[in-house]
């Protein structure tokens, strides 16, 4: 058994964090700092993706032949550490996390060739087009419909949760290409552009006052064929391998601890019930890392992960939503501003009362209750892991 | 022993929630204070007299008719300027001994035409009052502030005084806070026998309690009928044991609270702060849990400024925090 | 809008007190204070009924017409009070509390002259034979047979979970007379001898090491018919009668609130973690107190209580549970004591380490785990809350 | 990075897990320590050398070899000396000074054919030790105790010294515990190394979350089993979806509590102690609400002594609260 880092990791490590040292500008830290939402707003994103690319570390959980850098899953978890502890940007996952993998894995020649340029070069800019209303997490009960029309299909329905959308000009979808087969047969994967003819954004505000969410309306949309990953009728295949891959990709903890550590920079030591609120975190944080990295290890050393790997999001769910109350509670009165104005780094936010921490907590606060919902509620993670872990 | 309120007191309680709910259904209405006409209707129906006590002009203010206002407003998910413009600065009004008062101020209050703030901090010298105030709740459009000082002393100050400075802060409820700052503003010194700023103090806490009673009622309504009308897996998600047995939890927390609030409405004179601090301490933990649950139990939906869910969670993040919230207020009891 | 006594009231409270401060012995006190069960030892519990029923006191909850000294609701509670602040033994409630109630409504003149004095008197020291095994908290499952010989029944069935039979010479019990008609309709309350042939009582001994519970096989037992309450049939109607007797007929927080208070006497100002939980045991059952004041006054008006009166007994396990941890965490390494000689008081139990009050901790502790389980879990409750409260 | 023990680690894992499901099945055993022949009988098999590191004359001893056997013991629910009398005993005999300690009383750990036990307390003077040093675990059985004395000193008590006074207080576990007192009873002093208490105080630590941790996935285990085949209102109660999301809980409580164990276990030298501490703190909480919710899950039959659910939450309730329990763990991180 060993918990430590080889010689060769370490210096990896190392050569990470020199990079961040320089890489890093303030306005990216401070950028990344007053985000309140999960993802960088454009702006930052943008900068620190060409950064990224520029280093050949932008897809470096890409494999090599997909044009990754070749890591290890621990080089991948060390390089994601000291990113969360740098206070790097968190790149939007749609284009580089989701459709990625799915454009190596599924995507043809001519597709690999086209587009895995431009979602690195952020030329393409990925959302994406699961959710329905009324579906849920129930996939199987997708409604949009694709009829073939020669080399297009004509693309009917109505997506919603789409996650910076307005920032996107491509989406991916799963679409009911053939009502008649059994539900999870007839679905299909496309790649949209979303300028074309009938593709309509609506924002869905945020209780937070953020705009990241939206409905995706797709009237009569003309999408080519050959805009289809895989065949017809894969996208539940695919779709599965996507949300397998959102699952397993991430390591929460590093990023949690790291956002712990930084609040309490910010507020000054705790005293009394928040101090011991701050120490639970810390703790429940760090037994999630060492759960993180147990799975590593054992995908490391090539093995199948255990049932164990289900339970991480439930546990950042609760960890990230304890950290933003936290914060809440340590700023005080100065917790509970929040300006309309958005994003938070802006020139048009108003002066900060206190710091600008304090200013972005109660938006914070408020988008963390997401972190439940999204991406699988924790009801369903709790049924998930009864089922895969305990045989209930 | 009895908890329901008396005739006078259900009359009262009948208008304001008729009137609220014309005019503030929590399904639909739209974020953001009340108007202020809506405002000064309330005025002129008497209502705020009712929250007022005979010293102040007023014809009620005991603590039960402040708790049974709050409460109505609190269901209607309302932002207003109940509990400070009204209960602390009508209370700590009508203790002023006659003579250091402007009893115009009062008939603003009573009639819903004036707008007051509640502050604390700053030192009152020769000069006037100077210090950094902070936030301070409705401070952008309060015509006038009364301040606790530091060292004891209660001031009235006009917000037009230029050497008072304010810069607006909006809150996560909406409402717009000043961030105050004075430097020797004009303050005319209120003579408030001891006692009095805290007694108005927990009166004012005491209807922050109610109406954080009064948006987890609304919010366990507006989620009970949700879970009965929401289908999944085909079927009501009501019927989901999971949702049934934390459903019956937020139930549990209402009514424990509502009993905390009763108790610090009805309690002796000499127990009211104590009591006030214990159901600061409670509510604010119980409501904010619930409406945190109200959120989840809603999915997505609940997470948009779209329905009332979200916006009693950010109303009642306000509340539950205010004057430091559940742990000052039990490091208060424990002092 | 009213929360104070009446003068009237407050010189009750006083006279109760008054009572309680000459009748209550120390020995009595100490006995009280040393149970680790639910009810006070038959040595206690048989001594404090005595002094009671001398002073007309014994059956406070029962109407004048059947013995009772004829008090308000609010008399009760206060009395219920001031006991419970005095350190008053908590006397066994299976006699006293559910099937007087039952004899003196559904009994005949005969019944009624013949067992409520000697209930009194404690010459009959009744048990309850309710539950089966395997009927958890359902009733209609019963299967105790019940068959018609004459003027007598033969009896033949199996108790669980019987409080104090070891202690009982009385046994009230559901028995099936009728197994062809729909379950609810065939069951009947029988009064049962248990010096009879065919009655055992078999232990079951605790995790905390206290006999209280036992079950109770009846072999053939021959019980005479005149000693069924009510009409055969009539069982499931009595049954419910005397649940719902149970669930309205106390008030938990007066005992939680005295029994934290003490507890405090005995460790000394708590700090930090502990006194925090401490603090929030203590506004639960204050706010407990004013929940079951609010049913109280309802009854009081003459007006049918809330949906409320179905949350208390949730809410005052959840605090014994809390009250007994946080007895075990105070005393240290002293609250793990767990002498096997019962009761605690007896001079054959090994002199406490720290005090007596510690060594009964750990004993405390695990019987209250039994709270949230016996007389309908937690769950069970959680059911009946949501359905009743919400119409869910 | 290697959470999965070696093989050596899992050859001497296999021999004792086969030893004590040979004579401890959790479900049926009675309570009460381990018989001696069973301790002498592990000590034969050369047990306790792997736990000991060379310098006591073992073969082993790392923190994740007394991690490995602790869990084991944990899972059969066996109450045993282990913790103290061997893991603190043994590390602190061995960190000692070879001229100083008594190799005789190393050899008994090994056979398991010597009880020690560990305390702490009392002063060391030129007369011996004195003091009320309060419970000591398996102090009865204790032919003799090493005593960390207050003064830092570490000695070596005969346990039939007449100057020493033991009662026995029976433990909720089942277990006997000496309440100690020594007048001056003779001390053979230790010259143990600055900071080698402290170690060999973790060590045993880390061995008690272990037995936590191997506890809970047997008190898990048994909840499962138990769920899925008792029946109520004709179905199995683990389809019951509130029966799921609490089970699911317990699991994640479960594999948390042991990510903590095994951070603590491989952490740097420098790192163990904390790290033993936040272990202890997760692991303690965690342990006692898993085992409370074993028992509310099984029933009436949860809280009789006739299921290993009511001896484990017993042995878990022992285990949790000792040195201070997470309490007393929190304040030495916080500190």
């Amino acid at each position: 058994m060993e918990m430590s880092f080889s010689p060769q990791q370490l210096a990896f490590r190392d050569e990470v964090r020199a990079f961040l040292a320089q890489a890093l500008t303030p306005r990216l830290r401070h950028g990344a700092a007053l985000t309140s939402g999960v993802f960088a707003e454009p702006d930052i994103a943008r900068a620190w993706q060409a950064i990224l690319e520029a280093k050949g570390w932008l897809v470096y959980h890409w494999p090599e032949t997909a044009g990754g850098p070749g890591w290890t899953p621990l080089q991948r978890w060390i390089f994601e550490k000291e990113c969360a502890q740098a206070g790097a940007p968190v790149l939007p996952g749609m284009g580089l996390k989701l459709l990625g993998p799915v454009l190596y894995t599924f995507g043809s020649a001519a597709q690999k060739a086209f587009y895995l340029p431009r979602l690195r070069s952020a030329e393409h800019v990925w959302a994406q087009g699961f959710s329905e209303p009324g579906s849920g997490s129930d996939l199987a009960s997708l409604r949009t419909r694709a009829e073939r029309d020669g080399d297009h299909y004509i693309v009917n329905g109505h997506k919603i949760w789409t996650t910076q959308a307005q920032h996107a000009n491509r989406l991916f979808a799963l679409v009911r290409t053939d009502p008649a087969v059994k539900p999870q047969a007839g679905i299909s994967f496309l790649m949209i552009d979303m300028a074309l003819p009938g593709v309509t954004v609506r924002p869905i505000l945020s209780a937070s006052g953020d705009h990241e969410l939206n409905e995706v309306f797709l009237d009569t949309v003309r999408v080519p064929v050959a805009d289809r990953i895989g065949e017809e009728g894969q996208g539940w295949t695919i779709a599965k391998f996507l949300l397998e891959n959102e699952r397993g990709g991430t390591a929460f903890a590093p990023q949690l601890l790291a956002d712990l550590v930084r609040l309490q920079g910010e507020t000054g030591p705790l005293r009394g019930e928040l101090a011991e609120r701050a120490l639970r975190l810390r703790l429940e944080a760090e037994a999630l890392e060492i759960t993180e990295l147990r799975t590593l290890a054992e995908i490391e050393a090539g093995e199948a992960p255990g049932p164990r790997s289900v339970i991480t999001k439930l546990i950042a769910s609760e960890i990230r939503q304890g950290i933003e109350v936290l914060a809440v509670d340590a700023f005080g009165m100065a917790g509970l501003q929040w300006p309309e104005e958005r994003p938070f780094y802006d020139a048009g936010v108003p002066a900060p009362f206190h710091s600008a921490t304090a200013q972005v907590a109660a938006a914070r606060y408020l988008n963390a209750r997401a972190w439940s919902i999204f991406g699988g509620t924790s009801e369903i993670q709790l049924a998930i892991i009864a089922r895969a872990a305990l045989g209930l | 022993m009895r908890f329901a309120p008396n005739d006078d007191q259900a009359m009262v309680l009948d208008m304001v929630a008729r009137f609220l709910a014309a005019r503030t259904d929590p399904a639909t209405m739209a974020a953001g204070p009340m108007p202020a006409q809506d405002w000064s209707a309330l005025g002129e129906l008497g209502l705020f007299g009712f929250l007022l006590p005979e010293a102040a002009g007023g014809m009620g203010g005991a603590p039960q008719d402040v708790m049974l206002v709050a409460e109505a407003f609190g269901r209607s998910l309302a932002i207003t300027p109940l509990a400070e413009g009204v209960v602390i600065c009508g209370h700590l009004l009508g203790a002023a001994a006659s003579s250091s008062r402007g009893d115009q101020l009062l008939a603003g209050i009573a009639q819903g035409t004036l707008t007051l703030a509640f502050a604390r901090g700053g030192m009152i010298s020769d000069k006037g009052l100077t210090g950094h105030l902070g936030l301070v709740r409705d401070g952008m459009a309060a015509e006038a502030f009364l301040v606790a000082a530091e060292d004891g002393g209660v001031a009235l100050l006009a917000a037009d005084d230029p050497r008072l400075h304010r810069r607006p802060v909006r809150l996560v409820d909406g409402s717009l806070a000043a961030d105050l700052r004075c430097d020797a503003a004009g303050a005319a010194l209120l003579e408030v026998p001891e006692g009095q700023v805290a007694a108005a103090l927990a009166l004012g806490q005491l209807a922050i309690v109610a109406e954080m009673v009064g948006a987890m009622a609304t919010l366990l309504d507006l989620t009970v009928d949700y879970v009965k009308q929401r289908r999944q897996f085909g079927q009501a998600i009501a019927s989901f044991q999971v949702i049934q047995h934390r459903c019956a939890r937020l139930y549990v927390m209402l009514e424990q609270a509502r009993s905390m609030m009763l108790r610090a409405a009805l309690a002796p004179e000499g127990e009211r702060q104590a009591s006030v601090a214990a159901a600061r301490a409670y509510a604010g933990e119980a409501a904010l849990r619930l409406a945190e649950e109200a959120v989840q139990f809603h999915g997505g939906m609940g997470v948009t400024d779209e329905l009332a869910v979200g916006r009693g969670l950010r109303r009642v993040l306000l509340l539950s925090r205010l004057f430091g919230g559940p742990c000052a207020a039990r490091a208060e009891l424990a002092a």
